[in-house]
């Protein structure tokens, strides 16, 4: 499989064959969620997130 | 008689401001707010009020004059609340974040969003009587800080004044389950959350902020969400001013707090509860603080702790509200707390 | 002002008994006693009395004299001291076993030793004012009953005393480790006591004999240490006479504590605390009592809680203390408990 | 190698399935399914399987072919699963209570619903191997118990087998918060549900149908939240027939567990952990069983433990599975557990 | 087969040894010795290993021979055993802090006693398979570190050694009950340990010397006691030096450790479990190190999470022994951990 | 090994070869202590038990 790097953090994300634009990748590292920009070359942006509430 | 409006009575800290305040001699809860709970019983929700009132819950959309109101709502929230007294001279004490930080360009920094507007935040006195005691006899508008901003400000204030230490300070915050509030999420569950060690802020919480604020020093505050439900604690690392002595610190501290009803200073050679520890201070007001010095290498490390819905927010307000009401300020908590516990 | 003694002040329930009275408007505590510590200050043992005391523990053997003593030693000991006022005026308030059996056979039974002569039992009144409220008012010797005991006593009192349930009942009692005091033994070593669900007394735990002389019932009682410093909780399960219905059940419970300052009755269709919970009643005086019936079957579940340091203890003694001194019954008792906690 | 479905992988049950499954030697997990977090690592959701497996969840609707397909989706929405499979050999593990019950009118009034079509609950083997090994050898269609009717059945059984006790018995059952899964709800919230002793089902909890329908005792089951993540425990109060010796008692238990893998007798003299308590079954797949009898009574107290999540659930699924596979019935189960802890 | 010894098999480190070792393929436990204990079964003690063992302890003073011994005796208390096999070439494994410290000097500063001679401490090698696994695999003398260290050490060796990182770091330090071992003391008593955050070490925690020792860094460590009984977390505030950007700071920990079997990077932007937190690292001998790295102000936060008896003790123990003997590191200890917990 | 039965709850206690009079035995099943009254035959009774403090 190819892979890529997550622009996040650098880690190795996997790409499917049949990648699609749009579609939301998960980077194995640091979990952040990724969309797929354009297919050819795969490029991966971060998704727009929505803020995680996360304590406090 | 000084009548009081409660607008989140629903939430934690809600709760807890009607704890205190159904017992307070000199005032009387003539309205507890919450819309989503509007007309069920208040001891539907706090089930410790159970025999301690018969009220329920009005709409806040319903708010009727009281002379005194309290702000427990989400971060925020307040500003509307506040708008629409403007002008009036009811006095409203505000317990959310959205009034203490001086600064616009620091709320905006640590909030993300633009703060209210300059004449809403000029009215504001901070809610802090070991700092503000004077200005809050004749405040109108009351803001009470962080539960951490608390602590942090508390611990530090005394070295920072004194001149003791250099302005770095980094501080460890440790907080109980409670200091989310009371809406379910996955974050809380009790699953997940049970026996955590969460760091959810690794840098710049918050109440950073306030406690930057109030002591001048250069403070840069890390979190974690602990096991408990109540409780707030603060480790201040800090390295003394050349030549630092015990001896100075511990005058540091004394002096500061001597008169002060709900600062101790605990800092013991022997005994299991020779620094502050939140478990034996859960419901009661108090905020202990204490220190370590390592005249060596001039470390210092300065400790405090709380009850975050307490001296942490509700009995916070109610030690303003008692000195604006020129009472005593231990009125309505007179709770030494338990142990052991 | 009645001077008062407390023989045990270094331990968990002579702990909450300063608590309690370094408060109570109508007493001076003028001796709080203990081996071990005599000499040290109160507050070392006590960490949450900082700021409410500076006093320091005598040794028992130089007892002074007191209006009223309380004894808060271990199982056995309280014998001594009682003997030692035979004859004085003084009031002696016991929170031992000693004195709370009336059948001498029974103490054999439950305690395997001899109990205390007949004369120096015969002098004592239960400390449960929800019972003997009328003696109690001029009594000078009060047994107060173990913590577990006084739970399921009011749970069951009722349903006994209206005649609704069989004699057969079941008691699945749970309690929190400072029901065992505050000595240091493997068994309540944190790592091994934490989140324990331990069947220390898998039947006839001594408290079954107390419930059994108060209601009249065949009780079989179990006991289990589960994970919390404070609480006691009892599950009582009984059966109902042919025909019984809820609401005849609910009366009983009404009727009984409807002037009680201290009870409350809890059983509630909705909401997360439907039925008694000891976590919101801790360092408070109330034992909550709460009822299911299950009409089809005649089941009948009887559930009470309660702070075991507090109504299981000291409270209770101090409840008692204000009967005979002809003070409002809460007096030094308002706390109202916590919620969130 | 056996090919593996698990639907409801994101929750608690299937977080534990998955632990189990990815180490098992002879199994491989090819589908972990979860609509919710479909498309999201299985490591997300469950942290303790970092660095264990790279797999991500998919959606039900996308279900590929797999030997063996676990159910651990919510009560009532096993059906559609088992109904889509009707007709194949697929083997389908069901962890919900949908096919526990025989008797469908029990379905009905412990349940309030109409239970399965017959056709479809006459295939289900009880997944209980201690009971229904030789069928389970063959199964395809396998109903793995409730986690406190499995600890109330292995504590009962040995009792109702030899015909040692009479029929009426009142079960006492404590369960952690892992009992009622991974969605957030104010139930769960942290800051309520720590502390807690919550009979949340005072009558007729529903593994009561359960422990009746196989040991043909008169049971009734009252439960209790306690403070625990992960955990049940339950007392099981029954009375000997008349001239029952405690000789009797552990014989019986012995001859029904000697070969067990997974069931220790603990009825011990000395020692902190004389009878069965979950914290130290935490991971494990083990259900403890022990007993008490007073002999002068002849009341017998039999008690039993297990985590909820393992032999309570996913751990006695993998048991059978194991046992369907002709595997020893330990495979990938031999974690002994933690003390302390 | 390889034989081992371990004595102080009756404490909470030899339990940890018992539970690892017992299943390990390559290994056969032949000695495991207690004083109080000797006679007494293991399982009584660890009732975790009931049906694991049948071993029972033996008097230290009756001491085979032992291809390895592994020593988890009190600190200082390691010497004499070590003196009485010089010279043999048995394996030694020491668990105690007798032989971690290089310098004799620093040994004396913190641990105010003389260093064990020379000779004798110039044969160990540190039992830290992340920095020492080549000298490890010929080692006949293993000093494993403190738990606190390993974490320390782990989460800032790679910001070390890139020169990432001004020197000067503080590390805030959190650890369980069982941290302190299995003897009662009022320290560890439930009803005062529960819900502590108890400062034990304001300043120079002892593992700030093995950090120091083994980093290079400039390290000042404070410790408290938390709510748990297992588990220790750090977290080390640093410096970064000018420029530092979060990418460097990612790669240096993966390249660090993208081979090691036991520590896995954990610094997420989304989930609940972000950073690294012991719960869901009971039992297991993961250490989990992660990071923040705030680029404005070049703040550092390091975190590092492990079980204090496992990576922490017993399971780093027994990672050496896997090296020395030539297995694979992760012989006996493929359990993941649990979650919920 | 020789086996005998406890005299308390009937478990299985193994005997060593060496069995000395008064020696103390602890039963795998129960955790009773058993003091050996006699050794040929052996002869197994519940040692004088020292009350173990357990809860409450
Ligand atoms: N928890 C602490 O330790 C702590 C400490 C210091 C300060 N604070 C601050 O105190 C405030 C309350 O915190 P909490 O912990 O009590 O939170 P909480 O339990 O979530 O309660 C907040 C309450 O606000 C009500 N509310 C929501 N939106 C509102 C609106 N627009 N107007 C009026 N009421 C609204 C909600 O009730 P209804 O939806 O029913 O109206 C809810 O009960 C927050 O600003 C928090 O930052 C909290
Ligand atoms: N804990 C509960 O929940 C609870 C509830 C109801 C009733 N009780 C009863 O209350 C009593 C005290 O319980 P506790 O939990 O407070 O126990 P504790 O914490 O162990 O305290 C007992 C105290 O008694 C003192 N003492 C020992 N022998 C004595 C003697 N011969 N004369 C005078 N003082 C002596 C000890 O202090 P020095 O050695 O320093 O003198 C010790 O501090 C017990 O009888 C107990 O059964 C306890
Ligand atoms: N927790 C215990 O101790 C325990 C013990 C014994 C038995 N059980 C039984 O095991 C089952 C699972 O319990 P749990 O505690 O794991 O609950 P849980 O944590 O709530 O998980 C249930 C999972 O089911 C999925 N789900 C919901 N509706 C579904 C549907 N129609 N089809 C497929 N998946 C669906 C959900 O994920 P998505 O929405 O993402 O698909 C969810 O993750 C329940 O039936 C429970 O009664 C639980
Ligand atoms: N607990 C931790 O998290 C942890 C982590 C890392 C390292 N360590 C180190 O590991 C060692 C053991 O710690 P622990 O927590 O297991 O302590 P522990 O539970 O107190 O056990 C120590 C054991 O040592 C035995 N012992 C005492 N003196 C002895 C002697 N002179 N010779 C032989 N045995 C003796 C004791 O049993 P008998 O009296 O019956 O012989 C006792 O069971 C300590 O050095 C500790 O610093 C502990
Ligand atoms: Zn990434
Ligand atoms: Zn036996």
């Amino acid at each position: 499989m190819a892979a890529t790097a997550c622009p996040e953090c650098e880690g190795s994300v996997e790409l499917a064959e049949s990648l699609t634009q749009n579609e939301i990748l998960e980077c194995p590292d640091c979990l952040s969620e990724l969309e797929v920009v354009t297919t050819n070359p795969p490029v991966l942006a971060l998704a727009p997130e929505m803020a995680e509430d996360w304590g406090e | 008689m000084t009548t009081v409006g409660i607008i989140g009575a629903a939430g934690y800290v809600g709760g807890e401001l009607l704890r205190l305040l159904l017992h307070h001699p000199d005032v009387r809860v003539t309205g507890a707010y919450s819309a989503s709970l509007r007309g069920k019983r208040v001891d539907g929700a706090h089930p410790n009020l159970r025999g301690h009132t018969a009220l329920s819950f009005t709409d806040p959309d319903d708010r009727g004059a009281h002379d005194v109101v309290f702000l427990a709502v989400p971060h925020g929230r307040a500003v509307e609340h506040v708008r629409a007294l403007a002008g009036t001279s009811t006095c409203v004490v505000d317990l959310t974040a959205d009034f203490r930080l001086r600064d616009p360009g620091a709320h905006q920094r640590y909030y993300g969003e633009v703060p209210p507007a300059d004449d809403l935040r000029a009215a504001f006195t901070p809610g802090l009587p070991e700092l503000y005691r004077d200005a809050l006899r004749t405040a109108d508008r009351i803001s009470v800080p962080g539960c951490m901003a608390t602590a942090g400000v508390l611990a530090l204030r005394p070295l920072a004044a004194a001149g003791l230490v250099e302005p770095g300070v980094v501080i460890d915050a440790k907080i109980g389950s409670s200091g989310s509030g009371s809406s379910a999420t996955t974050t809380n569950l009790h699953a997940e959350r049970s026996g955590a060690m969460r760091v959810f802020a690794p840098h710049r919480h918050r109440h950073e902020a306030e406690v930057a604020q109030e002591t001048g020093l250069d403070v840069r505050m890390t979190a974690t969400g602990v096991e408990a439900v109540r409780g707030a604690q603060v480790l201040c690392h800090a390295s003394g001013k050349p030549g630092l002595a015990e001896a100075d610190v511990r005058r540091a501290y004394r002096d500061a707090y001597a008169d002060e009803p709900f600062v101790r200073v605990v800092a013991q050679r022997r005994g299991l509860y020779r620094l502050p520890e939140p478990k034996i201070l859960a419901g009661t007001n108090y905020c202990d603080v204490g220190f370590s010095v390592e005249e060596d290498s001039g470390r210092v490390l300065a400790v405090a702790a709380l009850d975050n819905l307490v001296k942490g927010a509700a009995g916070n307000a109610v030690q303003c509200l008692n000195i604006r009401l020129g009472r005593p300020e231990d009125t309505g908590m007179r709770f030494a707390g338990l142990h052991p516990v």
